[in-house]
């Protein structure tokens, strides 16, 4: 009676949070999609809300059939590289997974996706999209899940065997989502080359700027938002006591982990704030927004293992090194609409580096033993917890910058050679909106007499020259 | 949750002279499950609440910008004003029991609220859904309906004709529910669980009524009848719209179990838990689904990949898994999305055939999906499933072997809603457009009811529109319509 | 949620040996209502935080075009700038026990957090009401201040005047809390359950004070002294933010419960759970009254159907029911609502009398309103309701016969807060005002702030803009900058 009781009411307290945040995530969606919209153009707003969309969609049949399998699905016969069980949600629910973290991981799946959508907008094909979207979301991302979430990954926390006794701590993905995705973004930029007229002849950057900076605040407002699930919702499940302490258990670090996240962001974001105004003379929103993100993306990894003071050095830093990135973007003529590819890999990369020299003692071990008493862990290299730790983290960004550039590159790259990438120039001048999308997203804003208003018109022009 | 059996069995356990420690233990318990289950109700009511925000980006980018004030106050009002008239009856006629099968007659103004029954959060969650089937029918009246007839239809629709509708399928006195306690209709009754009939055919119907009877807009079918697009003003806003809606959905499919901690088996990790997560899998699925069909068919058949048709696939999934989402299998909800996005397509055909103007496609949406939803469940619907959810020994899908007793409960449960919304807002309808209140003169469709009805547009670019009211501006705000397109 | 008594109790009725099993048992209990009490607050918290959207987005669309990118800024900053000041010290200003019934002095950077009385959870809940109050000033005085100016005084006000007033009214040591353990004021204290007048009329008084400082706009009255609307320039933004406000409302105020796990009396149906989802239901009821009041009042005012005045109408009625929305009665909402609907509609009037320009009706709203909603917690408080949230024999609403002790508690809170915010926040811009720091020069308001200081404009919807940057192109982006008005 007592055990039946305390089984239902464990698991519907835990179930009712990880929903919830599984919610939030999702929201995260919308954001993408509202940041993506507002920093492009208007004559391609339909096109890239249209990719967001599809990422969703597209992402969620992929990870029923088979990304979570890949994932999670360490049944009977699993193995450190991939999951073999768990196809199109059989034997779910298990002892192991419930629907609801199915849910849960979908919401991540989907938000791989959108990061690289916004380092390739603007020019590329939307079939070209539709391939990559359901590879990504529905292969790359699932491996590099398995290998540092599953419990039989090799590079998990959680797993029998510790690679260099530690594990990469990866709690929310810095890298598993940010990183994996910010690759693949940087292989399709770099594959496709910049937009048409980013680069003047002398190779001077032209600045474009978005067509609704509304929407990209709106969108980083969301996307804060839902980061509330993305980190302290990691956690799965929320009522998990720690022995040997009074009234603490995971209810707390939860909560810690919102706190840590909100400071990384709040101070990324001032410091993007003034560095900016140091840099190009005035307040820019726009910047502030990435910055915020940027500190995000960083605390990401760490979020539940730091303490709230060191979320704060996690910020400057993930600040300094978007702005530095940025700049080193300019310089390559490297061109990313969204600065995805700097934002989410750069900060991503030093997320993963953050915690491993952060990382808390205590934490740790409330973390991925649940506080038992006389566990010993590596942790944090400033905090003294040695180079385990530290050195897991490395090996991770290294194996993941590896393995989606084996994988993606070569996609865009075949894509590329196929002539499916990228879009014929004169669609590009026109805009995608007008010439796959049937007309612009906003009706009604001022029109030009030499520019094609639906698509019917669009064609009539075609034909014409 | 039983609470005398709680005490009961665990007196046993801990032997006879300890029936006090298992009262003082069992209430323990009951006052944990109370909180878990109200937490978890709340929230997805405010999910709920969260969609009225998507019907109103949905409905304001998918009209024209000289209408957007409009329609935005319609949506704003349909929260506001059902509110009041939920709170005053709508909720009384609905759920007050005890009462007959048809009506119920208890609580109105939450008098003797909370009971044993009903929580203040039970109301608010059935608020957010009483609001939610008014924003579906001002979509399909949108830009030429006049204010006064939007107030009218609204309060009756809200306080009126959907709490009775909901009283018949979901109260435990209604005489089609699931949950009547009495004799259940073909001994099955309606499995319509988070209301494909009640909220999304409703709200269709009583949008088709008014569209059918207000005609189409002008413009929207050239003189030699060819239909000619009237696009909305903000793909931007549609997004946002059907995003939000879908974030809303995840609390009005899985927030209708109103309960999380029930173990179907006691001490097992399967409970009530695992089928809300189902259900939110199953809903996520059948929209997704829904949204690539619509996708590719609107590719093959206009030849463009159009963002605007995706959403609205995607929503007419969601509103086709609505009924079933909590008694089908993950692979069955596939099933459901696909066949909604060819209702929803085929319904679109249709309409433009017969010339009938639904500016967000509300009633081809809501009405067709929705009733497409009914059926699958009859047909998909799983036995282990309806036993967990509604009780042992229930009929359940006819593909599953399930026999037609439900399925005809379900096509009984199309034709009364059918008839019943007919009747109701039908007449209503009419007897406004007869009275010359419903639709607005021709010259204030041409200008835009915005600048005739609600003190100028939703969109100022310009510095000067604000200091002048004239012709001149009207070609600044909607530049468009100086285009024979749009005009 | 008391353990202690919980194990006693229970070894008392298990019998002399059974202490360990009954620890054992209380403790599992514990351990429940922690997760549960903390899943609730956090998700309140998330929505309480979602209200800075809804700031952000009532704000953008309400100012004109050329200055959205600036008030965007500040809201992001307003939550920004926020976390690190509340963490550093406002936090601790706020609720570090013990300490005096002026200010706290513990918890600097959430030293020895989590303890006993705080988890990290009722930070970053407190957290979210912080910004929320620098997010009201912030529309008083938008659209003409300096960007520096706006640093400033909104870490002065997150950091130190806004957590100070909660520190008085709020924890357990402040001279005028309803919790404070010692001795009362007026033996009741004061019931400002979720901040009307804490966060709303801080945030507003302190907008009054900037914007009255700084004067009116250019334009927003013509010489002859009439005033001229300077309408916003998208009235969706408007919605959104209003739906978004009203989401997060649904944590403000049923969040500030902190815990949903506390039982009235332990086994019944109705606990702390039902007092939440009570709250919820008269929030949105005094919202929903004020929307409908405002739009029939502006409707005989001004002779149209206005969405953005409805939506300031639910908000005041929002602002209005905070501070009561726990011990009152769903009926007493709906008159807190139509008279909020009424205060709001005056002070607007009296606004323009006095030529008194608040691009939001930021200082209207939330001052206003917030100042009736403490009368009205004063004279509707229901007993019941009362000796439930705070413990028995209180005083309770002179109305419903509980005397005057309450009702002369909060005109004290009135006075009070405007007495404090005006030698605070008044000084400071005042002295802003003098250091030349505070408002903009005519020239940067007359073309806008966003091309000036933050780089350019918000919108571009024409094509050519972003191929070339220089002075023609400036015109391209803002046609009006080719009209003498705004050059």
């Amino acid at each position: 009676m007592e055990v039946s009781w305390e089984q239902s009411v464990t698991d519907s307290i835990n179930t009712v949070y990880l929903l919830f945040s599984a919610y939030l995530v999702f929201v995260m969606q919308l954001g993408f999609a509202m940041l993506c919209a507002g920093s492009v153009r208007a004559k391609n707003a339909m096109n890239i809300m249209l990719t967001n969309v599809v990422d969703a969609v597209v992402g969620s049949i992929s990870y029923y059939l088979f990304g979570f399998a890949f994932a999670f699905g360490d049944g009977s016969n699993s193995n450190p590289f991939i999951g073999t069980s768990f196809f199109a949600l059989k034997d779910i629910p298990s002892s192991s997974y419930d629907y609801s973290f199915f849910l849960y991981q979908w919401a991540f799946a989907i938000a791989v996706a959108g990061i690289t959508s916004g380092s390739i907008a603007e020019r590329t094909q939307f079939s070209a999209y539709l391939v990559f979207s359901f590879f990504l979301s529905g292969f790359v991302y699932p491996i590099v899940a398995h290998w540092v979430w599953s419990s039989s990954g090799w590079l998990s926390p959680s797993s029998s065997d510790l690679l260099f006794g530690s594990g990469a701590i990866d709690f929310a993905g810095s890298g598993v989502v940010h990183l994996v995705g910010a690759i693949a973004g940087f292989w399709g930029a770099l594959i496709e080359g910049p937009r048409v007229g980013r680069f003047d002849a002398f190779g001077k950057p032209v600045p474009m700027r978005g067509h609704n900076a509304t929407l990209v605040v709106l969108g980083t407002f969301l996307l804060w938002f839902g980061w509330f699930g993305f980190n302290p919702g990691s956690f799965d499940k929320i009522l998990v006591a720690y022995p040997n302490t009074t009234d603490q258990g995971n209810w707390t670090a939860v909560g810690r982990t919102a706190v840590t996240t909100t400071l990384a962001g709040s101070t990324a974001g001032i410091i993007t704030l003034f560095g900016r105004r140091l840099l190009v003379g005035h307040w820019d929103a726009l910047d502030v927004c990435n910055g915020v993100l940027g500190g995000f993306v960083a605390i990401t990894s760490g979020c539940s293992v730091v303490e709230p003071w060191a979320a704060i050095v996690c910020g400057f830093f993930a600040a300094l090194v978007l702005i530095g990135f940025n700049i080193l973007a300019l310089k390559l003529s490297f061109d990313d609409p969204l600065e995805a590819t700097q934002l989410h890999g750069g900060c991503g990369a030093w997320g993963l580096i953050f915690t491993g020299l952060f990382a808390k003692e205590e934490f740790v071990i409330q973390v991925y033993n649940s506080g038992e008493s006389g566990v010993v862990r590596p942790y944090g290299l400033l905090m003294g917890g040695g180079w385990g730790l530290i050195g897991a983290q490395v090996i991770e960004i290294l194996m993941i910058l590896s393995w989606v550039s084996v994988t993606m590159g070569p996609l865009f790259f075949a894509l590329h050679k196929l002539n499916v990438l990228r879009i014929p120039i004169e669609d590009e001048v026109a805009g995608l909106d007008i010439s796959s999308h049937g007309g612009y997203a906003y009706a009604g804003h001022p029109a030009e007499e030499n520019r094609p208003r639906f698509y019917a018109d669009y064609m009539r022009m075609q034909d014409n020259n | 949750m039983a609470t005398p059996t709680c005490s009961a069995d665990l007196a046993g356990l801990l032997g006879p002279n300890a029936t006090n420690a298992a009262d003082f233990i069992c209430n323990k318990f009951t006052d944990a499950n109370f909180a878990i289950d109200t937490t978890y109700l709340l929230f997805s009511a405010y999910l709920v609440f969260s969609m009225q925000l998507g019907f109103a980006m949905l409905c304001a980018g998918s009209v024209r910008a000289k209408n957007t004030m409009n329609i935005m106050l319609t949506n704003v009002l349909d929260a506001a004003a059902g509110g009041l008239f939920y709170y005053l009856f709508g909720f009384a006629f609905a759920f007050g029991g005890p009462s007959n099968g048809f009506i119920g007659r208890q609580n109105f103004a939450l008098d003797s609220i909370p009971s044993s029954s009903f929580d203040y959060s039970n109301f608010l969650y059935q608020w957010a859904f009483a609001i939610a089937a008014a924003g579906i029918t001002s979509g399909s009246i949108a830009e030429r309906t006049q204010f006064v007839a939007y107030l009218i239809y609204s309060s009756f629709l809200t306080g009126f004709v959907y709490p009775v509708v909901s009283h018949w399928f979901w109260s435990a006195d209604g005489w089609a529910s699931a949950f009547n306690t009495g004799d259940l209709l073909f001994g099955s009754g309606v499995i319509d669980f988070a209301g494909s009939g009640v909220v999304h055919m409703v709200g269709g119907i009583a949008g088709l009524w008014g569209a059918l009877i207000e005609g189409p807009r002008i413009g929207r079918f050239d003189h030699s009848g060819r239909s000619v697009a009237l696009r909305g003003h903000s793909a931007s806003l549609v997004v946002i719209g059907t995003f939000m809606l879908w974030f809303g959905w995840y609390g009005f499919n899985p927030g209708s179990f109103n309960k999380i901690s029930v173990a179907y088996a006691s001490g097992k990790y399967y409970g009530q838990w695992s089928a809300i997560g189902r259900t939110a899998v199953t809903t996520t699925l059948a929209g997704c689904t829904a949204a690539l069909t619509t996708l590719f068919g609107k590719r093959i058949l206009s030849g463009h990949w159009n963002v605007t048709d995706v959403c609205n696939g995607l929503l007419g999934g969601f509103a086709a898994i609505t009924a079933g989402c909590s008694v089908v299998e993950p692979w069955a909800a596939i099933i459901c999305g696909f066949v909604a996005a060819l209702v929803l397509i085929g319904c679109n055909k249709l309409a433009e055939i017969v010339k009938f103007d639904d500016p967000l496609e509300a009633a081809q949406l809501h009405g067709g999906c929705g009733a497409w939803g009914i059926i699958f469940t009859a047909l998909f619907a799983s036995k282990k499933y309806v036993n967990e959810v509604y009780g042992a020994d229930r009929p359940y899908g006819l593909f599953m072997g399930g026999g037609g007793r439900l399925l005809a409960a379900h096509v009984i449960q199309i034709l009364v809603i059918v008839g019943w919304v007919s009747a109701t807002m039908g007449t209503l309808f009419y007897t406004l457009h007869k009275l010359k209140l419903l639709r607005i003169s021709s010259e204030d469709e041409m200008s835009g009811m915005d600048l005739t009805r609600h003190g100028g547009f939703a969109y100022i670019y310009h510095e000067e529109d604000d200091m002048q009211k004239n012709g001149i501006q009207l070609r600044k705000i909607e530049p468009s319509s100086t285009t024979p397109m749009s005009v």
